[in-house]
């Protein structure tokens, strides 16, 4: 598994929106608090665009809560709490000013369980661009066509977009999941355990997907499968107790690792 | 409302408008047999007929949301007052007449007759009375048990008014109901039961019942069409009313339904069940009607 | 954007406030009636006495009386509907196939919505007289019979709504229990229904509010007597038939007679909104220690 | 063993009484359903549901009755749903666990218990009496919409909890506001059960009587209301009306409505169940 | 790991309750059905008294089904049909005759999520005890205590028996469960991914317990840790949707697998 990152990629041409749709993530000392429950103790993060991160660790290291922090999907919860910074291309995201609904469609989000709205195929991709109130209905037909196409799923359904999308198969439902987050053209993708709700063949389909996508966009996934982490990241974070314990290349963090904790849960020593 | 009476003439343009009627549950069934029929005459008049209860009927009456108030009573003090503090003169007429008959089970064979004080004695307020034999030695002695509406009905305001002289003074342990029919139920089904309620209810249920003559001191008298019309089933027989709004009476259509009423209350209130007046008593109502129509 | 929001959050607000405006309206109605009534009769009587006998001429204002026969008939009730209930829904949830339980569940809910008139005469034409052939003393108005029927009609409430909670009840505790070699009836006593009791207890108090409000059947079936009395085989009367049978009989508006609903009213109400009160702490405290 | 065979024999002997308690059950509701058909089967019959009330029993229809039900079942659908589920959604979405939520909480399962009689007496206070309505149809609509109110919010907020939170999740993390998410998936994904709570209120609304006796429902009404401010008559009030009649004739009549009546719940009731299910399937 | 059966123990000696308290299972051509849907496909497996067992597989595959075929856990399934024989112990479970609750007494089951009672820690160990008639107070506490000691928590419950099993952190959860198990004194244990829903902490206390209790008793555990599985079981069977792919000792499963489904989903290739 090699990875393709451009290190040298200047950064002030990232910035720039229209010629490469693709942030940087930093991330400050975040800290988050679940009322009296600390779940993340202070992390430093740069995650570079078009890389694929994966971040690893056993149940309740709190990989799910720091990465819904990337898009602000844990503002709902109940007595969350959040200290430090994170910027992405250079702007703080829980500044007050921020339109967080503006971030979402910048920052799309993949979850463990495939989770389409009980609605149409066609409706459930074109939903994003719906609530943006485009009307325009050529506008729409491409995108979702286009968005399906990304995800793989077109040839599966172009006969059947008006068809529920609860009767695709699993790993369908996950596609289409992806087409959905793509359609509204984010350019940073959260997944969190896309795969572990699916059998091995969806399994590999998404995987595949997702090592085309890095070529247009920045991916952060969450698993709890190794395999699967040094399958298809360019960088792997793994987490223990609320903190990052290590960050590297894949490759290093799987041949490697510089930390004992590291490598007991990698060798399957515990978790 | 100036516009001409058209009454019997037949030919002119047929009237509209609407006749709000509400009051007493025991005046209903004749009011809706008055409004039933009208309509068939006048079928642009919207007639309404609620069976809020007396009381509740003039409260509407004395707030001039209704023109018609059907009564099995006379108005109190208070709605009096509210109907004058709201400025609604109103003409009270008689339109039929109700005889309350003391019924027992079929079963009974000696109570045949009682008189008016032994009534008395029965239901006085804090009655001793709990057996037959303590009303007549010769009865049995065995328990007695009594059925009356529950005291929101005017037939128990008139029950006790007549029979113990004073309206509302009753004992309170009998067997209250709402619906006469479950007073019928109760008594048929009970060889000790005595009850009171309107003749109507008797009439329908003869087959199921015993009837007990009044002694008014000349003799018992049965309960029926005919004693209560001629006033010789006494003093149980009452009279039904409907109160009518001066005002609304001016409206063609209020004054059409009121005589239109009048004329064919003797008829309907006996298919309801009621007894009609004599044609006498119908004429001086009509009279009546037609001075308090003029006296604006 | 942020605006529209806004005013949408507001409007629902509003839609949540009709409910505490409601309340207002119910208690200032209530109030406003019975203050007038009590410059006329004394708290201490209206609590103290025991007759109730304000259409009489010789008027007593006792509620005791009233309270008595609501108390008793709804007691009636619930010591039928309690144990039949709660057996429906252990059966329906840890016996019955899934397909009886679906159909016999809204079947039995239609007992619920039969008009409450039908069950009236239910009790005094069948259920009285087939009582009397085994106690001949019963009255025909009894409080027997109305309770009786009155606790056939609220058996759903009990039954689904506790089968409701049985069902929410997490399959892992059935599961232990079936596990440790438990029969269905250990497991239905020893840990289902000790961990749905919230629920149950709700829809116990939910069909004991249903039981104090019902009407018809008591007006018909129990007589229209107050009596200050525990005995269910003579005749009683309930506030809310009290309520009915004033506000459709022939006494006067404004008259003393006529306040008296209103001040009856208010005791119901004041009842009732204990008890729900009860019923809603019960549930917030179960619904903490288990989640 | 002994002990095992007793257990088994309890378990078996439980199994038994609830069998029985559940036919009695149904057994006393087939009773009571016979004794009403029995009784007013014969004056079912499309003169009977198109005639107009009558003095004369076997004249007698239902026809401004039923309408009069319908009517007011309509206005108060009309009132009461926008309102409850705007509230069901305040609560479930919007309101933080604060000492209102709490208050308002307390209060609806307060107001769901409190006896119709009552409800009633608001309403001749309120809408007859203050906003002078008068006994009209808006008043009745109004007053049962004050009395299903209740149910319509707790079966709204059932149903909004019911809806998997990973579909509020996807909506919001594609950009959704909130509002956009509960109008676009919250609320058509839990259609189902609040139509269930809608219609089952709807059927404890169509039985009330007393509130609306109160509040001025007409025992004999000639007519179909044509506007909100017309007075009405109801099925149960008719039915009401026609028990307390001496002749034998009305009782049959009585039976007759109290069987469409029924049948008007049975649709309904039988509407919620195939809804309740069809969602449920569609949802899982 | 090393695995330590006696692959000698004369067969006739086990089954003497009295001698050793733990059974042989036999299954001969299992196969089960949900409705329509054939859940497992026909299994033979023969699993020896005082060893552990791992059931392997992607998810899906039916390893709880087969594991809750041992004590019948699937009756109450709707829909549940099956075939086939299971022998403990020489007896066929399923023969209309075996009394359900007996047999469960003998085969005690853990769950995935710590499942205690809401009762006290107390209440939740008595519970299989009380069922079952016992009224002797001495001894019901005599065999909570050697329970809890066994289940290594009563160090951790011992001044607190009183309070609520609910308070207790989800790895003390699991051990009461599996201390509640022991109360019983069964001869087999299944425990369906016991693990899954703890900390590496608690996970590797409840190894080592599982560990402990081979001495004593037959233990079945289905796992989706291969490290798990590895580390602690004697046998492993993998599982792949509905047929028993490979089953073997451990050691041959994880170095030598004869199947290349095994291998394939051993090295991560899928799953
Ligand atoms: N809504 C919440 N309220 C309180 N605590 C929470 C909440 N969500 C998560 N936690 C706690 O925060 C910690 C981190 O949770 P998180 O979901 O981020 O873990 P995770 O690494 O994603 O685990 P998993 O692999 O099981 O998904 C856990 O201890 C969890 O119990
Ligand atoms: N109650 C049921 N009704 C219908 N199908 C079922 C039921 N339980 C399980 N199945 C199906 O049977 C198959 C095997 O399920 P099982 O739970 O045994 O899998 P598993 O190997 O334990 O998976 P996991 O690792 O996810 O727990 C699956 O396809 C599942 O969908
Ligand atoms: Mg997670
Ligand atoms: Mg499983």
């Amino acid at each position: 598994m090699e990875t393709t990152i451009e290190q040298t990629l200047p950064m002030d041409k990232i910035v720039d929106k229209s010629l490469k749709k693709t942030h940087t993530i930093e991330v400050n000392d975040a800290k988050v608090w679940y009322g009296d429950f600390m779940a993340i103790k202070g992390i430093d993060m740069v995650i570079k665009p078009n890389t694929v991160t994966s971040f690893i660790g056993p149940s309740g290291c709190g990989k799910s809560t720091f990465l819904r922090l990337f898009n602000r999907m844990n503002d709902y919860v109940d007595g969350f709490k959040m200290e430090g910074k994170i910027k992405v291309n250079g702007r703080n995201i829980y500044k007050d000013k921020v339109h967080v609904e503006e971030l979402r469609k910048e920052i799309g989000m993949v979850f463990q369980k495939p989770n389409p709205f009980p609605k149409s195929i066609f409706e459930n991709v074109a939903y994003g661009l719906k609530i943006q109130g485009i009307k325009d209905k050529k506008l729409i037909n491409d995108r979702v066509e286009k968005a399906l196409k990304q995800a793989d799923l077109w040839e599966d359904v172009k006969d059947n977009l008006k068809k529920s999308a609860l009767t695709l198969s699993g790993g369908q439902q996950q596609r289409l999941c992806i087409a959905r987050t793509l359609a509204v053209e984010p350019s940073i993708i959260l997944m969190d355990e896309p795969t572990s709700a699916l059998d091995p063949i969806s399994t590999s389909k998404i995987e595949d997907l997702i090592f085309e996508l890095k070529e247009k966009y920045t991916i952060i996934i969450v698993t709890h499968n190794m395999q699967q982490a040094s399958r298809i990241s360019d960088y792997t974070a793994f987490f223990y107790l609320g903190n990052l314990i290590e960050f590297d290349k894949t490759k290093n963090i799987f041949t490697n690792p510089q930390k004992q904790q590291t490598e007991n849960y990698i060798t399957g020593r515990f978790g | 409302g100036n516009k001409k009476s058209n009454t019997q003439e037949g030919t002119e343009t047929p009237l509209s408008g609407t006749v709000a009627i509400d009051g007493s549950g025991t005046v209903f069934p004749v009011s809706e047999a008055v409004a039933e029929e009208f309509l068939a005459e006048e079928p642009n008049v919207k007639v309404t007929v609620g069976e809020s209860g007396t009381g509740g009927g003039f409260k509407k009456f004395g707030a001039g949301v209704i023109d018609i108030s059907d009564a099995s009573r006379d108005i109190k003090g208070k709605e009096i007052e509210l109907c004058k503090e709201n400025g609604i003169e109103y003409v009270q007429l008689t339109v039929a007449l109700d005889g309350i008959t003391v019924v027992v089970n079929k079963d009974n064979t000696w109570a045949t007759s009682m008189t008016t004080e032994e009534l008395k004695k029965l239901w006085e307020p804090n009655s001793k009375i709990t057996k037959w034999n303590q009303i007549r030695n010769e009865w049995p002695n065995e328990e007695i048990h009594l059925y009356g509406p529950n005291t929101s009905h005017g037939t128990y305001d008139f029950f006790t008014e007549v029979i113990m002289g004073e309206s509302g003074a009753s004992r309170t342990d009998y067997n209250a109901v709402s619906d006469y029919n479950v007073a019928v139920q109760g008594i048929e089904k009970d060889k000790n039961a005595l009850g009171y309620f309107g003749l109507s209810y008797y009439e329908e249920n003869k087959d199921k019942l015993g009837v007990v003559g009044i002694d008014n001191g000349n003799g018992a008298v049965l309960p029926s069409i005919e004693t209560v019309a001629n006033n010789t089933y006494a003093p149980l027989s009452r009279s039904l009313f409907i109160f009518v709004s001066k005002k609304s009476a001016q409206r063609p259509e209020v004054k059409k339904f009121v005589e239109f009423y009048l004329d064919n209350a003797p008829e309907l209130c006996k298919e309801v069940g009621y007894v009609p007046m004599p044609k006498s008593g119908y004429d001086a109502q009509k009279e009546a009607f037609k001075n308090a129509m003029s006296g604006q | 954007m942020k605006l529209k929001e806004k005013i949408i959050e507001i409007l629902l607000k509003f839609c949540a406030s009709i409910t505490i405006f409601t309340t207002i309206g119910i208690i200032a109605v209530l109030l406003f009636e019975s203050i007038a009534f009590f410059k006329n009769v004394s708290i201490v009587e209206f609590f103290t006495d025991t007759q109730w006998t304000p259409l009489f001429s010789e008027k007593h204002f006792g509620i005791l009386s009233l309270v008595s026969g609501t108390f008793l008939t709804a007691a009636i009730a619930i010591i039928v509907a309690l144990p039949i209930g709660l057996t429906i829904a252990i059966y329906l949830n840890m016996y019955a196939p899934k397909s009886f339980r679906k159909t016999l569940k809204p079947i039995l809910e239609i007992l619920a919505a039969i008009p409450t008139v039908v069950y009236g005469f239910f009790a005094l034409t069948i259920v009285t007289p087939f009582l009397q052939n085994i106690y001949p003393d019963l009255e025909t108005f009894n409080s027997l019979s109305a309770g009786l029927v009155m606790g056939i009609m609220i058996i759903p409430f009990i039954s689904s709504l506790s089968e409701d909670a049985l069902y929410a009840v997490p399959k892992s505790l059935k599961e232990a229990s079936f596990g440790m070699g438990s029969t269905r009836f250990q497991t239905a006593i020893k840990v289902m229904v000790p961990a749905a009791s919230s629920g149950i207890i709700v829809s116990v108090i939910l069909a004991i509010s249903r039981a104090i409000g019902e009407t018809m059947i008591v007006a018909i079936a129990a007589g229209q007597q107050a009596q200050f009395s525990l005995d269910p085989t003579i005749p009683t009367q309930t506030i809310t038939s009290y309520i009915v049978q004033v506000s459709m009989g022939d006494a006067p508006q404004g008259s003393i007679e006529y306040k008296t609903i209103f001040a009856a009213g208010l005791t119901l109400f004041l009842f009732t909104f204990l008890l729900n009160t009860i019923s809603f702490w019960i549930k917030k405290k179960y619904q903490e220690k288990y989640e | 063993m002994n002990n095992l065979q007793k257990n088994k024999l309890i378990d078996t002997t439980f199994k038994t009484v609830g069998l029985l308690f559940t036919l009695l059950g149904i057994l006393i509701l087939i009773i009571l359903l016979y004794n009403i058909i029995r009784v007013g089967y014969t004056r079912i019959n499309w003169e009977f549901l198109t005639s107009l009330p009558s003095r004369k029993p076997e004249r007698a229809g239902i026809y401004t009755a039923i309408i009069g039900t319908l009517d007011l079942m309509l206005l108060t659908i009309i009132f009461a749903i926008p309102v409850g589920i705007g509230a069901g959604l305040y609560l479930e979405e919007y309101a933080k666990k604060s000492r209102l939520s709490t208050l308002l909480e307390i209060n609806i399962a307060n107001l769901a218990g409190v006896p119709s009689i009552i409800y009633g007496l608001l309403g001749l206070g309120i809408f007859v009496r203050f906003f002078g309505f008068g006994g009209s149809i808006l008043s009745g609509a109004l007053t049962l919409s004050l009395l299903i109110l209740p149910i319509i919010i707790v079966a709204t907020r059932e149903a909004i909890k019911a809806v998997p939170p990973s579909l509020k999740e996807a909506s919001f993390a594609l950009g959704a506001s909130k509002w956009q998410t509960l109008q676009k998936v919250v609320l058509p994904s839990s259609f189902g059960g609040i139509l269930t709570g809608v219609i089952l209120s709807l059927s404890r609304a169509i039985g009330e009587t007393a509130p609306l006796i109160v509040v001025g429902a007409m025992a004999y009404v000639p007519f179909v209301p044509h506007s909100l401010f017309d007075t009405f008559s109801i099925l149960p009030m008719q039915i009401f009306t026609w028990t307390t009649r001496p002749q034998e004739g009305f009782a049959i009549a009585a039976a007759a409505a109290i069987i469409i009546i029924l049948v008007i719940t049975f649709v309904m009731n039988g509407v919620a169940v195939y809804l309740r299910n069809k969602w449920q399937n569609k949802l899982s």
